[in-house]
């Protein structure tokens, strides 16, 4: 009882903050109809300075980082990815009236990571004064791109199996190749590797940095126009995916949580890294899954997917993930 | 004028996604040139959105627009694009007349 | 090449502010699709701009494109996008034939 | 005489303050034909900026307010804004060669208010020192509003009495909901309701605070621009809507002044709230007016309108508008 | 339906560049309205793009569309456009005919 | 050798600078094929909002500068302007294989200037605390529009020798009315003559002036990307355009750099006025000039001038020209 009121709490207070309080308002200015509109452009230009602020970060970071430190957590981070993708598989593909493409692509896209959500959960740590290694961030990839792997390899297999004559083969590499050359990962990659190699500091204090938090409220606003204005697309799916994309996201965070504190145990990661792992676990892609797996699994229907996650998924791991965890984190390692 | 000679305008709705193979086919089928447009619409899949901030911006349309002199490299690439792009993705294809001149640029 | 049929397509060139109603019309009147672009232009009203800053940004243009099998359909959404857009707005709308395949999306 | 010299100067001392320099250097631009262009999605972001710098201020303030003091100024907005829709109707109206509908359309635009000189008028007074209840940014929408459907309610009976047949029955219901939908009313309404239940001060302070002056030059920049490219629109439609457009901004702020200042010794409204109720009378709405306008009234012509409003009103209420009343709170109040 | 009257309509895909000369080029030899779309394509010369920040801007392609009533204005166009704007620019222009309202707007 | 090794040094250090650093992640992004992508509308603010800042801090300190100062250095621009295209024609234009009208092109294109280079260095500068006159960035124009005027005369005398029927008669005075409406040079200028006529100060300290850094380095990363993507460009053309692009931008900031020194003789021109002189000279146009030569010499092949400035000379002048004139300048002034 005492977690339910501990979250309780926390949730309240979240509320108040910019992340949360912008993306419910997003959310109603689409339910009332407003027609202010975020330009493309600059939505697009949002995100790469988060994660270019993020990548820039975790990239400073690690120059002083012990590399062994970070496979662990690395390791963990993959293997996430790859449950969720299993669980999308067998559990939701095993639901009366879902087609069992459309729940492969929808657990890929959930294994996979959004970098909005990973960029609110940052700044509500920071807030709380919970610490976390920098490099944290950088486990996105190796959560994300294993996760789309493996949702398209299953689909593959689960093609063949029905005799579909449309299977080409699945190419790892390919896949790899086109989730690094994404926007998101590139923008990630491209400021880690300034980070570690360049001397950014300067830029990074004067303008990535302080704008961070003030683009992420126009991100979160965005966030909710989209998943409001997505829902409707869930009408044309089957139900089960309404409930999956609802409880999903809280099982995958509690279950990297977990996996997260046994590498706390064995390495010392942090309680900060423990909750940053378990809120990307929670996330869905938002950027480049999507079209690698559109690309990839022709056959899956995107509204299934994209539905799931924009208009349910990303809100309920940012609106009640992020508390949740930070509850869990508070309870379990006293932060 | 210079005399102008019938050819046929291929015109091609689909999403971006599939941009760049659709142009890839269009040239090795033998075509010579196209010219693409940024759109959005309604269809028998979901709506797609221009220009607001779209989570999901690789979904969002092009029209592909192909002028051939020889109607057989039309044919093919309907037929290409046809098998490979509308089964599972949205878009529509179709064919007009129209007049060209310098007819050796088609 | 499966084969193709006639069909009509018709261009509305409009005013954004229009876009909307003029789209709600297309699927009542039996439309199956759009496709919408956006663009500027110069008529017998004045010149609309696009893409540069514009402090009246709802008064640039689209035109919307539907390609319609059936032609009293298309002509049914001619005379009420006439009627109603025509009067008082900028706007031109005109028909081509066109050749489609899969009719029955049409 | 000493009003007129006290005007001179703060005229003066205006010129050379961003706000003006940038509105007449972005007309000088234009008249030379530059094709410097800020492009179109940069505009409508930096819009979006200001009016939720905007209402989040008066959001955060209007929390300890007590909700009494607003009553008589958001009263006073509203009947400024509908008696310059009626001044609109009758005095333009009746000169010769001007069309009744493009009168009434006019005198809507004119009643309703501009953004853009609001935030340029709230710069100018916080420059100045002039003190102002960060909620009377709220009172745009009680002047906006009204105004508009009092044009189109008036250009309703209008063509009844000329027995068109086009008359569609105005909805008044319908015209607030498009308002209040409209892309800046309900930016600022979002800051707003921000500002009153969330806790954003974090992303004010560091965020939309300090890019609001940088913001508002570029801003100026793109309105007098916009004003010399469609000054020629106004050689289509009658002399007498440049006579309007120079006179109007100034009898409406002069009209709001006095009406403000009977608020101020009722209730204690502060000078500098008078002085701002002065300049969104003399503003003319440049976004969400022109579109409802359009829609609603469309057999007026949008270039009488939007030509005196864009071209010369909102350039007037700017550049004469506020140092004009400026000088007169200084001599009024003391300020 | 009112009756509708057959017309050409010309399409001049061109280098943002020549924009505005042949937009005047258009007016002055009759045109009553041309209707101007942002694009980008593949042709003889170098591939065009669109959107993406181009360091030259100018050098992305616009399609003018302009539909005339009088066969001979267009044709007077289509010759005062290829004679200045396509030796040494990249561009392609081409004719269709088109079903309009209300003639006297064309 | 101590030059060599000092450059060597200052290259190295160099490289971990932002600005140096992010052009070279451009290239290494379009090379590796990545799919970030910076929005057109974006890239064109910046150039606007990097403009503004060169020319506001420009136009404050002209406002308190000897006019006279500025004559021998604006002279020695246009001289430096004028001697690259003459080079371009006779050196360029003379190898095998090289149209005349190409080469010529490209001369103007090269003696042209581009202002992200004269950003970069400004910053570089700035960071190396070597100081300059502000109004060094004024001389932009002064070496700009000469080039690329005396580029399309003489295209159109090599023209009229061929006895070409294209012959239209070349109109210097419309060439430099085109060229000051460019939409770079009109915001270099507007930037000029607010900071001149106004008091910017405020918006110039909290606005302009500290997102320059940040924005360049976003600059540079789409120069990067730029150069990188249309490399193959150049393989339409001969290779000597390439070996040009490679050589061309040090030694016109050579001879720019020693005009410089001279007029430092002469009259106490300061070293990092002496740099910056080099630098543009050694940038290329990379906004204003390809659309203008476009227009008056449309028989040039824009893939020889465009390729070889933007996919070589401008990365080489910013990350070999900037670190060599840098080091020179320590060499000779000491600083
Ligand atoms: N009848 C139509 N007329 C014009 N465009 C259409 C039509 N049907 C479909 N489209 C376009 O093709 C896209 C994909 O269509 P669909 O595959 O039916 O969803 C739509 O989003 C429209 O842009
Ligand atoms: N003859 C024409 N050819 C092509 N487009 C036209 C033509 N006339 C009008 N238009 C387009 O229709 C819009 C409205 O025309 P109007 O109602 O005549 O002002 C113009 O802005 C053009 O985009
Ligand atoms: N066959 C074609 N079909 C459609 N568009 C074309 C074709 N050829 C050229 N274009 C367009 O015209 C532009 C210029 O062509 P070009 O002058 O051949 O480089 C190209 O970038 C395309 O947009
Ligand atoms: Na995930
Ligand atoms: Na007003
Ligand atoms: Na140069």
């Amino acid at each position: 009882m005492d977690v339910l009121l501990d979250f309780a709490t926390t949730f309240a207070s979240q509320l108040q903050k910019p992340a949360l309080a912008f993306l419910l308002a997003g959310m109603a200015l689409a339910a009332l109809g407003s027609k202010l509109v975020i330009p493309d452009a600059i939505y697009r230009f949002i995100v790469f300075m988060l994660l270019m602020r993020i990548g820039l970060g975790a990239g400073m970071e690690i120059r002083d980082a012990n590399l062994g430190e970070v496979l662990l957590p690395a390791l963990a981070a993959a293997v996430v990815g790859c449950v969720i993708v299993v669980l999308g598989r067998y559990a939701l593909g095993a639901l009366p009236g879902v087609r069992m493409e459309d729940a492969i692509a929808t657990g890929g896209l959930f294994g996979a990571v959004s970098a909005s959500s990973l960029a609110a959960a940052m700044v509500v740590l920071q807030e709380e004064g919970v610490v976390f290694e920098a490099w944290v961030a950088a486990l996105y990839p190796f959560m994300d791109i294993p996760a789309l792997i493996l949702a398209i390899v299953m689909a593959g297999l689960y093609r063949a199996k029905q005799g579909g004559t449309e299977g080409r083969p699945v190419r790892a590499g390919s896949i790899v190749v086109q989730s690094l050359r994404s926007a998101a990962v590139s923008a990630l990659l491209l400021g880690l590797a300034l980070g570690l190699v360049s001397r950014p500091e300067g830029v990074f204090e004067e303008f990535y940095d302080p704008l961070f938090r003030g683009l992420l409220s126009i991100l979160m606003l965005v966030l909710g126009i989209e998943a409001w204005s997505r829902l409707s697309e869930l009408r044309e799916v089957a139900h089960w995916f309404v409930a999956y994309a609802l409880v999903a996201p809280l099982v995958h965070g509690l279950l990297a949580f977990g996996l997260g504190y046994l590498v706390h145990l064995a390495t010392g990661f942090s309680p900060g890294g423990v909750i940053l792992l378990a809120v990307i676990a929670a996330s869905s892609s938002d950027i480049s899954g999507p079209p690698t797996l559109r690309a990839a699994i022709p056959s899956a229907n995107p509204s299934s997917y994209i539905g799931s996650s924009t208009a349910i998924g990303t809100p309920i791991a940012i609106a009640v993930g992020i508390p949740l965890y930070l509850t869990l984190g508070r309870i379990v390692f006293g932060v | 004028m210079s005399t102008t000679s019938k050819a046929t305008k291929l015109s091609i709705v689909t999403e971006k996604l599939n941009e760049q193979a659709i142009e890839r086919i269009v040239m090795e089928a033998g075509g010579k040139g196209y010219t693409v447009f940024d759109g959005s619409g309604r269809g028998s899949h979901s709506t797609k959105t221009r220009d607001r901030a779209s989570v999901v911006g690789a979904f969002s349309l092009v029209k592909i627009e192909v002028i051939i002199a020889d109607r057989a490299v039309a044919n093919d690439i309907v037929d290409q694009v046809s098998a490979g792009y509308f089964g599972d993705f949205s878009g529509i294809v179709y064919l007009e007349e129209v007049e060209i001149l310098r007819r050796e640029k088609f």
